[in-house]
């Protein structure tokens, strides 16, 4: 017995929770961002560009203010008016959520490259921020497997429990929430009941903007501490399937994000083991199993009713 | 705008025939990356522009060149009287290769080894693998777990070379020494160098080598000795980066640019390491107390070594498994 | 605005056989509005340019002198619109079957990959019979890689959308295991394969220049595709499928069969490109050979409001000006990343139009009450 | 506007007015200077033809739709409905056409939507779910509170409207169409809830199309046709002959139809032991035995959502049945795809044109060739034969009279008639033996209804097997040879024509066997 509680207490173990946690972090935010959008009825396809401007406007006032708090909240500012240009595209123009979203992913890549150089210049030392690292929570953290996930990690990371346990209350307890449930199942008989879908929906949309910047911000921030061009490398669109494999549910979200997490910190420690398999096996590992688990379990029948339909309220002269 | 276009002397070059009276010598450079990543492309960078700027050589360089487009660039420098073209990336060679040949006279210099020149193309390796050589031995004297770790992006063949270069060094002070060993598959992407890191830390490494931003950063986190690569990392971790293997292309620019321009340039792979002081050890910046002393002074030796032609360090790109 | 409305007044109240507003349904109804949004785009990137200090004039036009000032800038153009124009396509065909496919990036990389190897095992066959396995095989693998997204759509429901940015790094790590491995070029220190031997390379199509004949499989492919999507009972259905499946289903078209079918053929034209890009312009497998063309052929898809002409003119504006891009760094030092941002917000602006078409319609009912 | 000029003084108990309101959408006018009183504690009916603008004016009272001119009074105050929290406010509460409820959430959630009275941030679900208990009770409302809406009956649902409304304070209730999907013994238990709300303080405005419903509930009726208000009337004042005729402007004919001799002709379908379990895992279609004979009108009456769609779509070969056969001319047919039933003689005139009919998007042209795209001459060697095709469509556009500017006008913009008109013409044109007609008539007026039943007969007199679903007893039992009723997704009873009774057919439509 005691054995047991040794080797789930065993660094090894510990490490490897801790690191799946980390790693699931940033796409947890930008996946629990998008349970509020998609469960409204908007696809927030840009989610990568929101992350990455968010990593760079975090990085940046991080920087000059010397406070990742500040850097966190500027972040979030770049999320908010991000979410609005998307919302504005969708939910108002009703384009084409998909090429609209991938449109603001890569016009981001573009323009963070861009500032960069503006606050930066090209030839000074790589800006690096100093911060915190871990801020371990007392007896807590030495509870087997559990310590290390949830309890040994950075106030940033204890920030996003916050949030998952805020929007869990949120969606299924709050008026707001069945709200947004009435407004992607449907949008017309939320109209009835006097919600305006159209404000929802950039509501929501803008609330996603926030959490992507954020999970940007923490790959700057929190987990790098310093900001290099395009160092989200995709993870806004992995967010995406993270996002349909949770059901769009915010604790779905967590194990979701933190099956992908591990499956990424495994393939880590597999690698070093050499034990022959070419690495780019390995590397595969996550993007296989998501996939695998994607088709197995979830049906496209859990879809909100409305998701990806643009709504127009029609009435009559006025619009 | 009325701006004026004197801060622009290089538009002015460019449109200008280049043939016309006698020719002089325009330098170009294309990048496989950013140029302000702290790295391999910040190398390459401020060589090019320390080189020209002291001797007063017009020059110019495209960044974050993807390797399906790089033929273009070289042409298109070659098109608009560039003279001496580095092509700062193994990556590059092939593309080089078939513009010299359409391009005979102008000069052309492709970073790394082991590929086929031409009469009008030469290389320059960067034997940051000699550097990584005695990175291992400081690496394997300092570790006292026996473990070292190291994270890279994709298997270039450079890297492979350091890393095999790295493995040898570090046999050659502690004949038990682990060297564990992760590639991330993609060359920017620093949380996940940085959780790859911490895996190796986990696994005991105590001793790392940084072949990528973020491991630095895991260094800081885990309280462990890491060793920079390329530029002087030490203000990424001051208290955890002993020292960094510098790489200068500064040396190859001004001697290519000197020899192209007296005539004496020959088609070879030019090996500035060690023995020009274009690798070497940055300044350990009070951390070498950390290193026992007998193990510095092997390496020293080793060093000089190496300077004095003794000893070569194997160069071997074979990949691993 | 003003002449138009001005002109309806004028207009003899007798009704026309066919309306303007048909008309301007049956032309481009967009071409105005997509010049206006690239025409704001420029502005937004002068400014950018003026604030890093450089005149945006020049900066403007070494960067058309660098997509088209000369023979070879044309060629570069063309040779970088090639591989745009081909995914461009294959995400049209897909998107109007009512299918997204994303990863036209792991597609090409696989295309590239199957094409190199035939071309690599068969080079003592003649160059013609040559070239088509290799494009066969491209297609094929292309094509089965997309299916795959497919089926599991069908079968499990599973979103394509998701899928196929899965599959693509997967795709993309394979061939990266490829080059290392068992493709790698023996004696090589590159993660690349051994170079294809002439015959199993594309002819230059322009003396001097790199533009290879991938340009005439390209104009090929447009052309076939236009016919595919309106003269061909597949492409109406293709067309219907995408429109409305249940309608479509009703009305006897095997719509399961018809949207597999048009996302296999996406791939296929992906895995084409990647064949392109293999005996055209690298004559090898890289490991690096897409920078993301996969990705940025979604966006030239719908600036070609996937008709097939629509996306080969779309390809070649980014190409021209990705092209012009680097010339412009080059020659006067103003970063590239600035004709990302002009390229994108080119996109942006143009899916921007609608809010136009929201103003004109806050401003009529005004218009008519006042009357 | 109206015919007979309105009493301008208003009486005492009089709870609204309403004054000139016009409505348009683009150049349609949907309300054409409406004016309307509705007297406190009555049941006040609107009566009009399909699209004569009874729902738009409703909507504009719950503040759905802004009208262009006109004014509103509550109780003689001048009110301004902008939302429809004001309509909520000011006690207007309306049960939708189309039920505006969200399948996924319960009861008391639907109810709670849009509250900020039950509790905001957090709304106090429990006692929501016990307020309405109350409210059930004495109202005489039968609902569970905790029950998902996903799960509820139709009638059901309906009662969850009505609650909702009653639940926000509504003094006025208005429920547009709320009888065309119950049975008539639900339709039974609605009065009784009309007449307790109308004795506690409510008044009604009641849409329907039955007259014979607007007789027995109602105590004044308004009739519009156009957008327009004919008259007004107290019920205890007309009967039913003059109401049709006010509402369509001239006598009504129905359909003459001949007998035709069922029992000697061959069968061209034959359905048997169908069932049907859907994805949820409710079974739909619990077994059904069917035939329907050359030259035959079969009609099938039913209740809404007793399983019909579900039943033409496995004919049509959109869903296939979990158990049982299909012979089609002694073929089976029961996995067949669409195209081999088409080939083999089926026609399909589905229920939802805009969604299964036709392809909005897609020109008149195209939805002609649709079905045919794939056969030559239209099309060889997989090209498109456009000279073909343009005389196959020419052809069906004068031979079935679509009015449109062109075949290249785009389908969704056809009037709804010209849109059935498109469907018949590309469903008839190939002479099918087999016609499946769901809701033919739904939505269209009185030209266009007569037009299609006529070329349904004409169908039966060419010999075509024909199976008529409708929710329409009258057009039922006026157009079919033999009658089957269907009740949650059984066959309850089959009658000849000579032999309807209406209360028999009424007890099966509620799923009473005799
Ligand atoms: N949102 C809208 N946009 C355009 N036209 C509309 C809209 N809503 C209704 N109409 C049109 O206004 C007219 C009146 O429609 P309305 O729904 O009020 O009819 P109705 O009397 O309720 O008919 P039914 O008996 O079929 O319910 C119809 O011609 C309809 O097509
Ligand atoms: N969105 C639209 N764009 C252009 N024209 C339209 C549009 N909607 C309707 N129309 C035209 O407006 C006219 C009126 O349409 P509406 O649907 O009200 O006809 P209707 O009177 O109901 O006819 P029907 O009896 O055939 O149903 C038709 O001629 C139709 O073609
Ligand atoms: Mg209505
Ligand atoms: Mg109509």
């Amino acid at each position: 017995m005691s054995s047991i509680l040794d080797f789930l207490n065993s660094p090894l173990v510990v490490g490897y929770f801790s690191a799946a946690m980390r790693l699931a972090i940033p796409i947890m935010l930008a996946a629990l961002g998008g349970v509020y959008n998609e469960r409204s009825g908007v696809m927030n396809i840009g989610m990568e560009g929101m992350m990455l401007m968010g990593s760079l406007v975090g990085f940046v006032v991080g920087f000059y203010a010397n406070n990742i708090w500040l850097g966190i909240l500027a972040a979030a500012a770049s999320g908010v008016i991000l979410g609005i240009v998307l919302a504005f595209f969708t939910v108002t123009l009703s384009a084409d959520q998909v090429v609209a979203g991938i449109a603001i992913n890569l016009l981001s890549v573009g323009l963070t490259s861009f500032l960069y150089r503006v606050f930066f210049g090209v030839e000074s030392q790589m800006a690096h921020i100093n911060a915190a690292y871990t801020t371990p929570i007392p007896f807590l953290e030495k509870i087997p497997i559990l310590g290390p996930l949830f309890f040994q990690q950075s106030p940033l990371v204890y920030f996003t429990f916050v949030l998952i346990a805020i929007s869990y209350i949120v969606i299924t307890r709050t008026s707001w929430g069945l709200q947004i449930t009435a407004v992607g199942e449907n949008p017309e008989a939320a109209e009835t009941l006097g919600m305006n879908v159209q404000r929802t929906r950039y509501i929501t949309m803008i609330i996603s903007g926030i959490l992507s910047a954020i999970g940007g911000a923490f790959l700057s921030l929190v987990a790098t501490h310093l900001f290099l061009d395009n160092m989200t490398a995709g993870r806004g669109y992995i967010a995406l399937a993270i996002l349909v494999l949770g059901r769009r549910h915010p604790l779905g979200i967590l194990l979701a994000a933190l099956m992908f997490g591990g499956a990424d910190a495994l393939q880590l420690r597999a690698q070093t083991m050499n034990i022959g398999i070419p690495f780019q096996y390995m590397l595969m590992l996550p993007y296989l199993l998501t996939m695998i688990v994607l088709a197995i379990f979830v049906k496209k029948t859990d879809n909100p009713a409305a998701l990806g339909v643009p709504y127009n309220p029609n009435r009559g002269e006025s619009e | 705008t009325t701006a004026p276009q004197a801060t622009e002397p290089a538009a002015a070059a460019a449109t200008s025939a280049p043939a016309a009276a006698k020719p002089t010598l325009k330098v170009a450079m294309a990048l496989p990356g950013p140029i302000n990543d702290n790295d391999f492309n910040t190398v390459g960078y401020t060589g090019l522009k320390k080189a020209c700027e002291e001797m007063g050589i017009e020059y110019t360089y495209v960044e974050k060149v993807a390797d399906a487009d790089v033929e273009r660039v070289l042409r298109d420098f070659a098109s608009r009287g560039y003279n001496l073209i580095f092509a700062h990336s193994f990556s590059f060679a092939s593309a080089a290769l078939a513009v010299a040949k359409d391009y005979p006279d102008i000069t052309f210099m492709v970073a790394g080894s082991g590929f086929e020149l031409n009469p009008n193309m030469g290389s320059y390796d960067n034997p940051d693998y000699q550097g990584a050589y005695l990175a291992g031995m400081l690496a394997a004297g300092t570790s006292k777990t026996g473990v070292l770790g190291w994270v890279d992006g994709n298997p270039a063949p450079n890297m492979l070379a350091n890393l095999h270069a790295f493995e040898d060094g570090a046999q050659e002070v502690n004949p038990d020494i682990k060297v564990l060993h992760t590639f991330i598959g993609s060359w920017y992407d620093p949380p996940k160098s940085k959780e790859a890191a911490i895996a190796q830390v986990e696994q005991g490494a105590d001793v790392l080598s940084a072949q990528g931003v973020g491991v630095i950063d895991a260094a800081v986190e885990k309280k462990v000795w890491v060793i920079g690569a390329m530029t002087d990392q030490n203000h990424l971790g001051p208290d955890v980066v002993l020292t960094s293997v510098l790489w200068d292309i500064y040396p190859v620019v001004k001697s290519m640019i000197t020899s192209v321009s007296d005539g004496t340039w020959e088609s070879k792979t030019y090996n500035f390491g060690v023995k020009d002081g274009a690798v070497k050890f940055s300044d350990f910046h009070g951390l070498d107390t950390n290193v026992p002393a007998e193990i510095m002074q092997k390496v020293n030796d080793k060093l000089s070594a190496i300077q004095n032609g003794t000893f070569e360090v194997p160069f071997d790109t074979s990949e691993v498994q | 605005m003003k002449t138009e409305s001005q002109d309806e007044r004028l207009a003899p109240k007798k009704k026309p056989v066919i309306e303007w507003k048909d008309l301007k349904v049956i032309i481009s109804p967009d071409l105005t509005t997509s010049i206006i949004a690239i025409l704001l785009a420029l502005l937004v990137g002068a400014g950018l340019i003026a604030s890093l200090g450089f005149n945006p004039l020049t900066a403007y036009k070494t960067l058309l002198d660098g997509a088209l000032g000369n023979k070879n800038s044309i060629a570069e153009t063309l040779i970088r619109a090639i591989p745009l124009a081909l995914v461009g396509v294959g995400v049209s065909i897909a998107f109007r079957a009512g299918t997204f496919n994303i990863g036209g990036e792991g597609q090409l990389y696989l295309g590239a990959a199957a094409a190199t190897w035939v071309g690599l095992q068969f080079a003592y066959l003649p160059h013609i019979l040559l070239l088509f396995l290799m494009i066969l095989a491209a297609m094929v693998v292309g094509g089965i890689w997309a299916c795959i997204a497919g089926i599991l759509k069908i079968r499990f429901n599973a979103s394509e959308l998701i899928n196929t940015i899965m599959m693509n790094y997967i795709a993309i790590f394979f061939v990266n295991y490829l080059v290392h491995g068992p493709m790698k070029e023996p004696g090589s220190p590159l993660g690349q394969s051994s170079p294809l031997a002439s015959q199993a390379r594309l002819a230059i199509l322009l003396p001097t220049t790199r533009l290879h004949t991938g340009l005439l499989i390209t104009i090929f492919v447009v052309i076939v595709a236009y016919v595919l999507l309106w003269h061909t009972t597949w492409g109406f259905q293709i067309r219907a499928s995408g429109k409305n499946p249940i309608a479509a289903l009703a009305a006897g078209i095997n719509v399961n069969w018809v949207a597999l079918s048009a996302f296999a053929l996406s791939g296929a034209l992906a895995g084409l490109a990647g064949f392109c890009e293999a005996a055209g312009v690298q004559h090898r497998m890289l490991e690096n050979i897409s920078p993301g063309y996969g990705y940025t052929a979604i966006v030239v898809a719908l600036l070609g409001q996937t008709n097939p002409t629509g996306v080969l003119a779309a390809a070649i504006m980014f190409a021209g000006l990705q092209v012009g891009a680097s010339t412009m760094e080059s020659a006067i030092g103003v970063p590239s990343s600035i004709v990302t941002i002009i390229q994108y917000l080119i996109v942006i602006f143009i899916i921007g139009r609608g809010a136009l078409d929201l103003v004109r319609r806050k401003i009529s009912p005004a218009k008519e009450r006042s009357k | 506007m109206s015919s007979i000029p309105e009493i301008e003084t208003p009486t005492e108990d009089e709870f609204l007015r309403i004054r000139d309101i016009v409505v348009r959408f683009g150049s349609l006018i949907a309300n054409d200077h409406i004016n309307l009183d509705v007297q406190k504690n009555q049941v006040h009916a609107l009566l009009g033809e399909n699209g004569a603008g009874k729902t738009t004016l409703m909507k504009v009272l719950a503040g759905l739709v802004k009208p262009r001119s006109g004014e509103i009074f509550l109780e003689n105050q001048k009110v301004e409905i902008h939302s429809p929290e004001t309509a909520m406010h000011l006690g207007i509460g309306m049960v939708h056409q189309h039920f505006m409820l969200i399948p996924t959430l319960t009861v008391a959630q639907n109810v709670s939507l849009g509250l900020k009275s039950v509790g905001y941030p957090f709304p106090n679900i429990r006692k929501v779910e016990t307020q309405i208990s109350e409210l059930a009770d004495q109202f005489g409302l039968g609902i569970d509170p905790q029950i998902r809406v996903s799960e509820l009956s139709v009638g059901a649902q309906q009662r969850v409207e009505i609650i909702k409304a009653l639940f926000r304070g509504a003094r006025l209730l208005i429920l547009d169409e709320p009888t065309s999907v119950l049975t008539p013994q639900e339709t039974e238990g609605l009065f009784q809830v009309i007449n307790s709300l109308v004795q506690k303080d409510t008044s009604v405005i009641f849409i329907s199309h039955k007259l014979n419903e607007v007789m027995t509930i109602s105590n004044k009726i308004t009739i519009l046709r156009q957008g327009k208000v004919v008259t007004t009337l107290p019920t205890a004042k007309t009967n039913p002959e003059e109401l049709a005729r006010l509402m369509v402007g001239h006598e009504i004919a129905g359909p003459k139809v001949t007998p035709s001799a069922t029992s000697d002709r061959r069968p061209v379908v034959e359905i048997q032991g169908l069932e049907y379990t859907d994805q949820r895992n409710l079974k739909i279609i619990k077994g059904i035995d069917l035939d329907i004979h050359e030259g035959e009108i079969h009609g099938i009456a039913g209740v809404d959502g007793n399983g019909q769609d579900e039943f033409s779509r496995i004919l049509a070969g959109l869903l296939i049945p979990n158990r049982g056969k299909i012979l089609l001319n002694e073929k089976d047919i029961t996995r067949a795809t669409p195209m081999q039933r088409i080939k083999n003689g089926m026609a399909h005139i589905p229920g939802d044109r805009q969604h299964i009919g036709l392809i909005m998007d897609f020109t008149v042209a195209e939805n002609c060739y649709l079905v045919v795209s794939q056969q030559a001459p239209y099309s060889r060697w997989g090209l498109m034969n456009y000279r073909e095709t343009g005389k196959l469509v020419e052809n069906m556009i004068k031979t079935y009279d679509i009015r449109c500017w062109g075949s290249r006008q785009i389908a969704s913009t056809l009037s709804g008639g010209n849109q059935q008109k498109l469907i018949l013409a590309r469903e008839l044109f190939r002479r099918p033996n087999f016609i499946i007609a769901m809701q033919p008539t739904h939505g269209l007026d009185v030209g266009a209804t007569e037009y299609v039943q006529n070329m349904l007969i004409a169908q039966r007199e060419r010999g075509a097997a024909i199976l008529l679903i409708s929710t329409e007893l009258d057009e039922i039992t006026a157009l079919s040879d033999r009658v089957s009723v269907m009740y949650e997704g059984r066959i309850m009873g089959t009658v000849s024509r000579g032999q309807y009774q209406k209360e028999q057919l009424g007890l099966w439509m509620a799923g009473k066997s005799l």
